[in-house]
């Protein structure tokens, strides 16, 4: 499972942590992603990144569909906080609540945090 | 006095703690991460407009498109590099971290 | 148990090199198998023989390059991670290796435990 | 599952997040600016107090001196790195960062 | 004006911004140093770094006091917040409210947070 | 108006780099000088020049170098700060310089301004 915890473009960890994702899913390993507090900012529509200069990167995750990765989690209170909803996000994704999440994690042998 | 804050609300303290320090009328301009405080209608709302009752507040517009913020709270202004280089012509600088 | 450890931020400017190194230490007293440090992110600057830490100060690159001489320990760093930070085989410590990130696939598979230190 | 815990519970919101979701039982350990959470009598006691309820709580003891924290709030356990290592033994890993 | 926000050992930003202080202060220049947040954990007493395999450098502050280093200001509510009172402290300090704190900083020409 | 700036972050990882030299890039455009640059902290891994990221991205050391011959901005990086982190006259970019703190005090000095970018 791999936990994305960081906005995208202030630091790279999303961004990084994403390029460690297809490589694993190309791998054929069984994965999810959650996103939690400020990573699910990372899924946000409509970042244009030209004026900063660097790589946008948030459709890159619809790429992820064409992989083995099973299922995108968002956090349902991270999303609330943020005053963003479902429509608010460039994939399909559930949006489950922190205990869900917390059940998800106790199954898994390896989390990477992003 | 102008203060940039370039971290988000959520994720740590400097929110918190410039909104401390400020003085009444010192501009304060939110850029990188901290673009996401101005966003309208999230968990910092009010204490954000607190801060709009006693400070001018600024974010940087290329932060806010490349974090795809287009709804900000009433009362914020936009500036682009070059705003930023004439807020810092017009005032002294503290760069919160 | 056999243990991998990921580490993602550099040395001195973040503890987290320190934790991993003194963790593996720990483990390996305890007859565990430390398979390998995988790095990642500012990780990568972990292994530049350039480092040149003041003399009363510890030698972080070294450290690794010590585990990996008397533990088999593999030092891994991302390629890509590491092209970004002007990490390369020119500035590389002995028995450091650049690498992908299937690598850190492999490491996840085999092994009993991934650990990540970070910041 | 063991949970680890880097950051000050002041400075970042990994603290708060990270108990929103282990699961009762799971053994927390705080490493590192982490172990500040531990200390007795700071504005997280009520908190703190409420997963040592649920939760076996652990603080790294080489942290805790390295910062001179020596008064802890009742019921956490300190280990050294080799009892970290045990900890990872006994349990899978989630380290929060 | 130089203000020190992060907790010692886990980062170095603390001790390389004393590092930068020690120089500063030889050149003679007037300066203050102030603690918030995090940053008064660098003044706590008893610090033992020997187990983390890091230089301690608490110490290192009372050494500010032979050079111009006009005051040390501790942020009255960071300490509290930290159940923390001077005497836990290694150093002098001036404890103070945050106003009083806002108000110097706006009487500086340079402030640097580390 | 003459502008210093501080830079605490390396390159890629955080956006601090950036938004320093597009700062500096808006105040050259606006007619001000821009000084020096001085790097700090993991904010020295700016100046190598063995990095080499995706060709698609952003070079951020050739940046700093353009940044130097064009508008003659010193581009300088701590000599304790590079020590630690391996950043060395070997791999330095072609103007860049690496010095002490007290350079960073007579910028702090002789400019109107000194912002800090970093994270």
């Amino acid at each position: 499972m791999h936990v994305m915890r960081h906005a995208p473009h202030g630091t790279i960890y999303t961004y990084e942590g994403l390029e460690m994702i297809l490589i694993m899913a190309a791998y054929e390993q069984d994965l999810s992603v959650v996103f939690i507090g400020d990573g699910i900012y990372s899924l946000k529509k409509n970042q244009d990144t030209a004026g900063i200069g660097i790589k946008g990167f948030a459709k890159t995750f619809m790429a992820l569909d064409g992989y083995d990765v099973e299922k995108l989690y968002v956090d349902r209170i991270s999303l609330e906080e943020r005053g963003l909803s479902e429509d608010d996000l460039v994939v399909d994704v559930e949006v489950v609540e922190s205990s869900r999440i917390g059940e998800l994690m106790k199954e898994q042998d390896v989390i990477i945090h992003h | 006095m102008l203060h940039t804050i370039n971290k988000s609300p959520f994720s740590g303290d400097t929110f918190d703690t410039c909104i401390r320090f400020f003085q009444p009328g010192d501009p304060v301009l939110f850029i990188e991460d901290g673009v996401y405080a101005v966003q309208n209608g999230n968990k910092f709302s009010e204490v954000l407009a607190g801060v709009l009752q006693s400070n001018p507040v600024y974010a940087l517009k290329p932060d806010l498109d490349a974090r795809g913020i287009s709804e900000l709270a009433a009362g914020v202004a936009t500036v682009d590099y070059e705003g930023f280089v004439d807020l810092v012509e017009e005032h002294q600088v503290n760069s919160w971290l | 148990m056999k243990i991998g450890i990921l580490l993602k931020e550099g040395p001195y400017n973040h503890q987290a090199s320190d934790t991993a190194y003194k963790f593996a230490e720990a483990a390996i007293r305890k007859g565990h198998t430390v398979d390998a440090v995988f790095l990642y992110n500012d990780g990568v600057i972990n292994v530049t023989k350039l480092m040149d830490p003041p003399q009363d100060d510890r030698q972080i690159s070294s450290r690794w390059n010590e585990l990996h001489k008397e533990h088999g320990v593999e030092i891994l760093a991302c390629i890509a991670a590491s092209k970004r930070r002007g990490i390369s085989d020119e500035v590389l410590i002995d028995g450091g290796e650049i690498t992908g990130l299937g690598t850190l696939t492999d490491i996840a598979i085999r092994n009993d435990r991934l650990l990540t230190f970070g910041d």
